[in-house]
């Protein structure tokens, strides 16, 4: 057996409460399976996403980042799942510097009605980042993580450059 | 909607129940995503068919037939055969079955399994798709005199005043036309039905 | 921002997990006693000092044991591995209260709905519940004690729409002694059901029993009644919500006009009524769109009126006996404060145009349900009689279609719930006004409320031909000479295996019920969520059917989904208690998710004062700092995610809760991950 | 605009058809489309190939996408004009997405010629959608020089051009309206045909004749019914059909109908004032030289519009108009 075979992908997800949580929840009363690689927070809107979590998350273990959101135009606080859009095109661009690959970090827009949709979202992230394999860039262990965490020390684009 | 099907054929994997095995056999012989467990029987289909009044079952009851695991029954239908390939149904079934193209795959199947009533239809296909494979190309004056005397001599005579006139105003070629890389088609349809396991 | 833990230091918090095993919805999945005693050894070091499992968590007695284990072993953060919080969260809060913990030092982490349901893999999914424990572990540490905020509720409600869910709402309230907003945007209130003739089962007349109603929310003393008005803007929050409503001009004085009728005989200009007469019948520019309309005074339809676009005419103004006509008026905006909201706003039929082949709008007489609705409306444009296009001749054969645009994965995929009931009324009047044959074309009768099927019986009875078969196509093209100059529905009829083809003289064709065209911008105007296909979302499809997720806002009616008559004015009362009910609390507590700002760290770059959608940003000029207005703020976090100097913070989904979580789930809490490496792998 | 088109012709165009292929050459230049052949394509099997086996089937239909790429050079469009080429090329660039299993079988079975075709690199088009979408109806309308006044013609697209239209590029299925745009466009009165969409039969004059002739009969006899002096058509096989087996029939029901029935591409040369012979009139089984004489001298008095059975409202209820309907050009 090669690596690659036993290589098991952990993602972190973020939810917002409004609809895509609601979409988890639906696929789990309709029992939709998806693999059990993805552990999800819930946000109350996929505004509240800062890039640090993302940054964070990787640096910490996890192989990859699964962003969900309300469809734009649906979004609870009206438009604020617009700027996580930003965020994510900005963090796309920070990961393309940092040499990670884009299929890592994967943003989904999911309704309350969609628990079919973001179960097969997340089969199908799982499946891709398992072909990528483990993303050695955090830690095998806690200790090494916070050598890379990114905090407010480090450069990040400024949140005008976010909303241009 | 297409992962919502596949996510759903999986529950048809039931190795203990051979009635299902036919169901999938003929979804894997179909071109697209066959859609068959979706039919709910409304008849959408069997009343847009032009030639329903043809057929010895309507779509739907071979939909339901195949569904039933009646294998013999459905390939020796002639329904397939009498298909016109029109896809009223296709565009109107509200379950969007591709029910043309399982019309193909019953046809293919019954001519493996031996099963048609009426040997028209398949010698008619076979004719077509010999000369294919011999010259890359359609030869429709050796087709239709071939077919038309062997299953309708007696209609000849009266066909012929037509084929005259399409020779006439020049509309068949006696003689048939090759592609140039006709050695390159046949590997290609050779390979493929090593693939199909055909041959 | 700091790390979540600083080093495998203890943390002094005394926390407590309880495992559910929610029958064998959770322990037929998920190893629920290796979570609970993993936990217990695993997380010692991040303060567990007890790890429980239980049958039903959220029964009485798993409550008790939060509670007791509160007061005896003196925890100070719990945490609890059950449903989705959507469900039981304020459940456990409740008990954490009751046990003299904060409400917010609790934690459900949800290992249902996100792993046993989802996962077939036992193994794995033991893992991953363990990794969500770890995740509410190191969550709750951070949690803060909070009050839940405390709103005043204003007692006035606005209820949009003048349907028959709207009439039973308002008046519901009202009766109650509480001030109502009605808002409609035609002339009259009504709704469709003011079109119809009869309502099945029970073949009463509509306006017999609507009219009573209609009448009752006109004269209403704490009805405001705003009929040809549209909300412009909501404001707000629950209790306390600005709206701005326009009252579009009438060009009628209504405190003149007395509802005589005089200027609607005396217009010249006759347009097709393609509202309430459903483009079958004719209205004036100046009109009510019928005798029993509520309010009784007409409008002024500007588009169409001779004097608008030409200039000359003002017939209305000549004879008007009271001189109320004025063309000068102008839209009039009105703000009003409401404490709840109630949308009723109902539903648009299916275009059967969208169905080329069912000849709709091609052959004469193809006609749609509501177009049948005024044929045979005894008040309609034929005074009820039911005849084809020309006006004049009776059907000797009529065929019903049902499930037009319904159930088709082309159109909607939903079935239209009244279709079947409406078809049957129909094929009843058809028969006993006509005594024309009647076929009725259906998938699956489906009537399954009271008295329906009863009347399904009654109609076979009658002698309606029902044949099983949903219909390829309506055409005029005829095959024989007895299809000649007829309409030619051609079917597989399934019950016989046989394709017919069956010549009438009118089709109904039954289409279906889909969301207003403007569905979606009146959800985003009241901040309610909304479905792909423009139906709303319920708070709980079953458990809360009339409540949407944005507190103080109701949805009742057709607005949700297809209903017939009798659902819909029960979720019209039902919204209306409960908006009484949180009238009559006076108050209520709403969760405490707010931002605020650190003014010491606020560095003035103004980055998050664009952000809110709710105006609740608002930068001080003289201190250069920016400030957040609690009540307006509703939680989102988009700011807190914005600000560079991490000034902003919010309560309940702070960054320290967040990153501790991913802390948690990646098992970076584990001290000992040199004796379990393979844990942190799962 | 694409400068060029890959041209798929098809077996029928240069036999059965011919009138049809003539027709389209004479209007190239005219309306400034520029068709380039695939080279050495070949059959697409029709209806028969994919009625025995699969991977073989389409195999032989992807066989030409193939070829069609390696001519591509900045173009993606691959434009046939026959119904059953059209739908049975698009059919496999659409199957093969639908179903990868398809597309990677079908693309090892190319392997064997040294070919390969990445399924929805191209985009398979039939000749009257890019006549009507890229060329466009003024380009048309400023061509013509005789227009076809007073001519009544029937618009018959068949089934497999409209249908099942995987890509959606027809105004509907069922009722399209593009070839009664295109037609109204050369001056002709057009007839609201209610059969225009419907089947001439396939290839059941082959094995089926009876079953065929039925679907022939009621095409010709709605024609008939509604005065149409010309049936318009854009797929070899309706032409072949409705033109060359009318006779048989007619002994068939004891009927007498005379329907012509010609190509687009035909109506389109005569309004655009080529002559007929070049347009490939005269190999028509059922003559045309009443049309053509209708058109050919002054425009006659038009006759009564719509069908005697028809009765045309003027009193009564008014006919349905919804809300956001538009008028059907």
């Amino acid at each position: 057996m090669t690596e690659q075979d036993q290589f098991e992908p952990v993602i972190i997800g973020f939810t917002c409460n409004w609809c895509s949580y609601r979409a988890a929840d639906l696929a789990g009363t309709a029992r939709v399976k998806y693999p059990p690689n993805v552990r999800l927070i819930r946000l109350m809107c996929s505004g509240r996403l800062d890039p640090t979590f993302v940054m964070k998350a990787l640096a910490s273990g996890a192989d990859g980042v699964l962003i969900t959101g309300c469809h734009p135009g649906e979004c609870h606080y009206i438009e604020q799942n617009y700027k996580a859009l930003r965020r994510y095109q900005l963090l796309k661009r920070v990961f393309a510097q940092l040499g990670i690959e884009p299929q890592r970090v994967k943003l989904v827009w999911a309704s309350a009605a969609e628990g079919v949709k973001l179960a097969h979202e997340i089969t199908t992230m799982v499946e891709e980042v398992r072909a990528l394999g483990p993303l050695h860039w955090g830690a095998s262990n806690g200790r090494e993580v916070h050598d890379h965490l990114p905090t407010e020390d480090m450069e990040l684009p400024e949140e005008a450059e976010v909303m241009a | 909607m297409t992962s919502e099907i596949q996510t759903k054929t999986s529950f048809l994997h039931d190795p203990s129940n051979p009635n299902l095995r036919f169901l999938e056999e003929v979804s894997a012989h179909t071109a697209g995503v066959s859609r068959l467990e979706m039919c709910i029987q409304c008849g959408t289909c069997g009343g847009s068919c032009p030639p329903a009044a043809d057929m010895d079952h309507t779509p739907r009851m071979l939909f339901a037939m195949i569904r039933a695991g009646f294998r013999e029954e459905a390939l020796s239908s002639n329904t397939p055969w009498i298909c016109v390939s029109c896809y009223h149904c296709v565009v109107r079934c509200p379950q969007g079955v591709h029910i043309a193209d399982v019309m193909y795959t019953l046809k293919s199947m019954a001519i493996r399994a031996k099963l048609y009533q009426d040997s028209t239809a398949p010698d008619f296909s076979r004719s077509f798709v010999d000369n294919i494979e011999k010259y890359g190309r359609s030869y429709e004056f050796g087709l239709a005199t071939r077919h038309y005397l062997k299953h309708f001599p007696l209609r000849l005579p009266g066909m012929a005043p037509m084929g005259f006139g399409m020779l006439t105003k020049q509309r068949m070629d006696i003689m048939p036309h090759k592609i140039d890389n006709i050695d390159q088609l046949q590997a290609i349809l050779e390979r493929a039905k090593e693939v199909e396991g055909l041959s | 921002m700091t790390g979540p833990f600083d080093s495998a230091s203890k943390s002094p918090e005394r926390i407590g997990v309880y495992v559910c095993h929610c029958g064998t919805n959770i322990a037929g999945v998920v190893d629920v006693a290796e979570v609970r005693d993993w936990t217990e050894k695993r997380l010692k070091g991040r303060g567990v000092i007890i790890a429980r499992d239980y049958k039903f968590m959220c029964s009485s007695l798993g409550q008790e044991m939060i509670e007791k284990d509160i007061q005896k072993l003196g925890l100070t953060r719990v945490v609890v591995a059950a449903c989705s919080p959507h469900l039981h969260e304020q459940t456990f809060r409740n008990a954490c209260q009751r046990g003299g913990l904060n409400p917010y030092l609790s934690e459900l982490v949800s290992i249902r709905e996100q792993v046993s349901w989802v996962h077939t893999d036992k193994h794995a999914a033991t893992d991953k519940a363990k990794a969500v424990v770890s995740g509410g572990v190191e969550r709750v540490i951070k949690n803060e004690p909070l009050e839940p905020l405390r709103v005043p509720i204003n007692e006035a409600t606005l209820v949009v729409g003048g349907g028959i869910a709207g009439i039973q709402a308002a008046l519901e309230i009202a009766d109650a002694g509480f001030p109502v907003y009605l808002v409609e945007r035609e002339p009259s209130i009504g709704g469709h059901m003011a079109q119809f003739d009869k309502t099945f089962p029970t073949l009463d007349c509509a306006a017999c029993i609507l009219t009573p109603r209609m009448v009752s929310a006109g004269t209403h003393r704490h009805i405001t009644l705003m009929t040809w008005s549209e909300v412009e803007n909501v404001s707000g929050y629950v209790g306390n919500f600005t709206v701005t409503i326009r009252k579009r001009a009438r060009y009628v004085n209504t405190e003149l006009c007395t509802g005589c009728g005089i200027c609607q005989e005396k217009c010249p200009k006759k347009v097709i009524d393609q509202i309430y007469e459903a483009g079958m019948g004719y209205r004036k520019a100046v009109y009510t769109p019928f005798p029993q309309a509520v309010p009784r005074y007409p409008v002024i339809d500007k588009p169409n009126c001779t004097y608008f676009s030409k200039g000359t005419c003002k017939a209305c103004e000549k004879f008007c006996p009271t001189n109320a006509i004025d063309f000068n008026q102008q839209d009039e905006l009105i703000t009003v404060q409401v404490g709840n909201i109630i949308l009723a706003t109902g539903y648009d039929l299916f275009n059967a145009r969208r169905i080329p082949h069912y000849g709709y709008g091609r052959l004469a007489n193809v006609y749609t349900n509501l177009e049948f609705e005024r044929l045979s409306n005894a008040a309609g444009p034929t005074n009820g009689e039911i005849v084809l296009r020309d006006g004049k001749t009776k059907p000797k054969s009529v065929g019903i279609i049902h499930c037009v645009g319904s159930r088709d994965r082309n159109y909607n995929n939903y079935c239209s719930a009244i279709c079947c009931m409406q078809s049957l009324k129909f094929a009843h009047l058809v028969h006993e006004r006509t005594g024309a044959t009647v076929y009725n074309f259906y998938i699956d009768i489906r009537t399954t409320a009271k008295a329906y099927d009863e009347f399904y019986q009654r109609v076979l009875e009658e002698g309606t031909l029902f044949v099983r078969g949903r219909v390829a196509e309506v055409t005029d093209a005829a095959r024989k000479p007895e299809e000649e100059g007829r309409l030619i529905i051609q079917v597989e009829d399934t019950l016989a295996g046989k394709q017919r083809r069956i010549p009438v003289d009118m089709v109904i064709l039954s289409a279906g019920l889909e969301p207003r065209k403007d569905a979606k911008e009146t959800a985003k105007l009241f901040g309610i969520s909304c479905s792909a296909d423009g139906w709303y979302i319920e708070k709980h499809p079953k458990l809360d059917p009339v409540a949407t997720m944005t507190e103080g806002i109701f949805i009742a009616g057709c607005n949700t989904g297809p209903k017939d008559i009798p659902n819909t004015v029960s979720q019209g009362a039902a919204a209306a208690a409960r908006v009484l009910g949180r009238i009559q609390q006076k108050e209520i507590f709403i969760e405490p998710v707010r931002a605020s700002v650190n003014q010491d760290k606020c560095s003035g770059c103004r980055i998050c004062n664009n952000l809110c959608p709710f105006n609740a940003i608002s930068f001080i000029e003289d201190r250069k700092v920016t400030e957040i207005n609690a009540a307006l703020c509703q939680g989102c976090g988009t700011c807190v995610a914005a600000c560079p100097a991490g000034a902003i913070s919010g309560t309940v989904f702070s960054n320290e809760q967040v990153l501790s979580q991913i802390d948690g789930l990646l098992m970076l809490n584990l001290e000992y991950m040199k004796e379990a490496p393979e844990l942190v792998a799962v | 605009m694409n400068d060029k088109y890959l041209y798929y012709p098809g077996c029928s165009m240069e036999s059965s058809a011919k009138a049809y292929s003539e027709s389209l050459a004479a209007i190239c230049e005219p309306i400034g489309l520029h068709l380039e052949e695939i080279n050495d394509w070949n059959c697409c099997g029709a209806t028969e190939y994919i009625g025995i086996s699969l991977t073989p089937a389409y195999s032989l239909i992807t066989r030409n996408l193939a070829l069609a790429s390696l001519q591509a050079d900045g173009t993606r469009t691959v434009v046939a004009p026959c119904s059953a080429c059209y739908l049975n090329l698009a059919k496999a660039d659409y199957y093969m997405q639908e179903r990868p299993i398809l597309g990677e079988n079908v693309n090892t079975a190319l392997a064997a010629g040294g070919l390969h075709y990445d399924p929805g690199s191209l985009f398979i088009r039939h000749l009257l959608d890019v006549i009507i979408n890229d060329i466009g109806l003024d380009k048309v309308k400023s061509k013509v020089v005789r227009p076809l006044t007073g001519l009544r013609v029937a618009p018959y697209l068949g089934c497999m051009v409209p249908r099942p239209d995987y890509e959606h590029r027809w105004s509907n299925p069922e009722y399209p309206n593009e070839l009664d745009r295109l037609l109204k466009t050369l001056g002709a009165e057009v007839i609201d045909f209610p059969l225009k969409t419907h089947c001439c039969g396939g290839h059941m004059t082959q094995i089926g004749p009876n079953t065929a002739f039925e679907l022939i009969r009621r095409l010709v006899s709605s024609a008939d019914q509604y005065r149409a002096e010309v049936m318009v058509t854009l797929g070899p096989m309706c032409q072949m059909n409705i033109d060359a087996y009318q006779g048989e029939m007619n002994r068939h029901f004891h009927t007498d109908y005379r329907m012509p029935i010609i190509f687009f591409t035909q109506l389109m040369g005569l309004a655009f004032g080529l002559n007929a012979k070049q347009l490939g009139f005269g190999r028509e089984l059922v003559g045309t030289r009443e049309m053509l004489q209708r058109i050919g001298v002054e425009a006659p008095e038009p006759i009564e519009a719509v069908p005697a059975h028809k009765p045309r409202m003027k009193e009564g209820l008014p006919m349905p108009r919804m809300p956001g309907d538009e008028e059907v050009n």
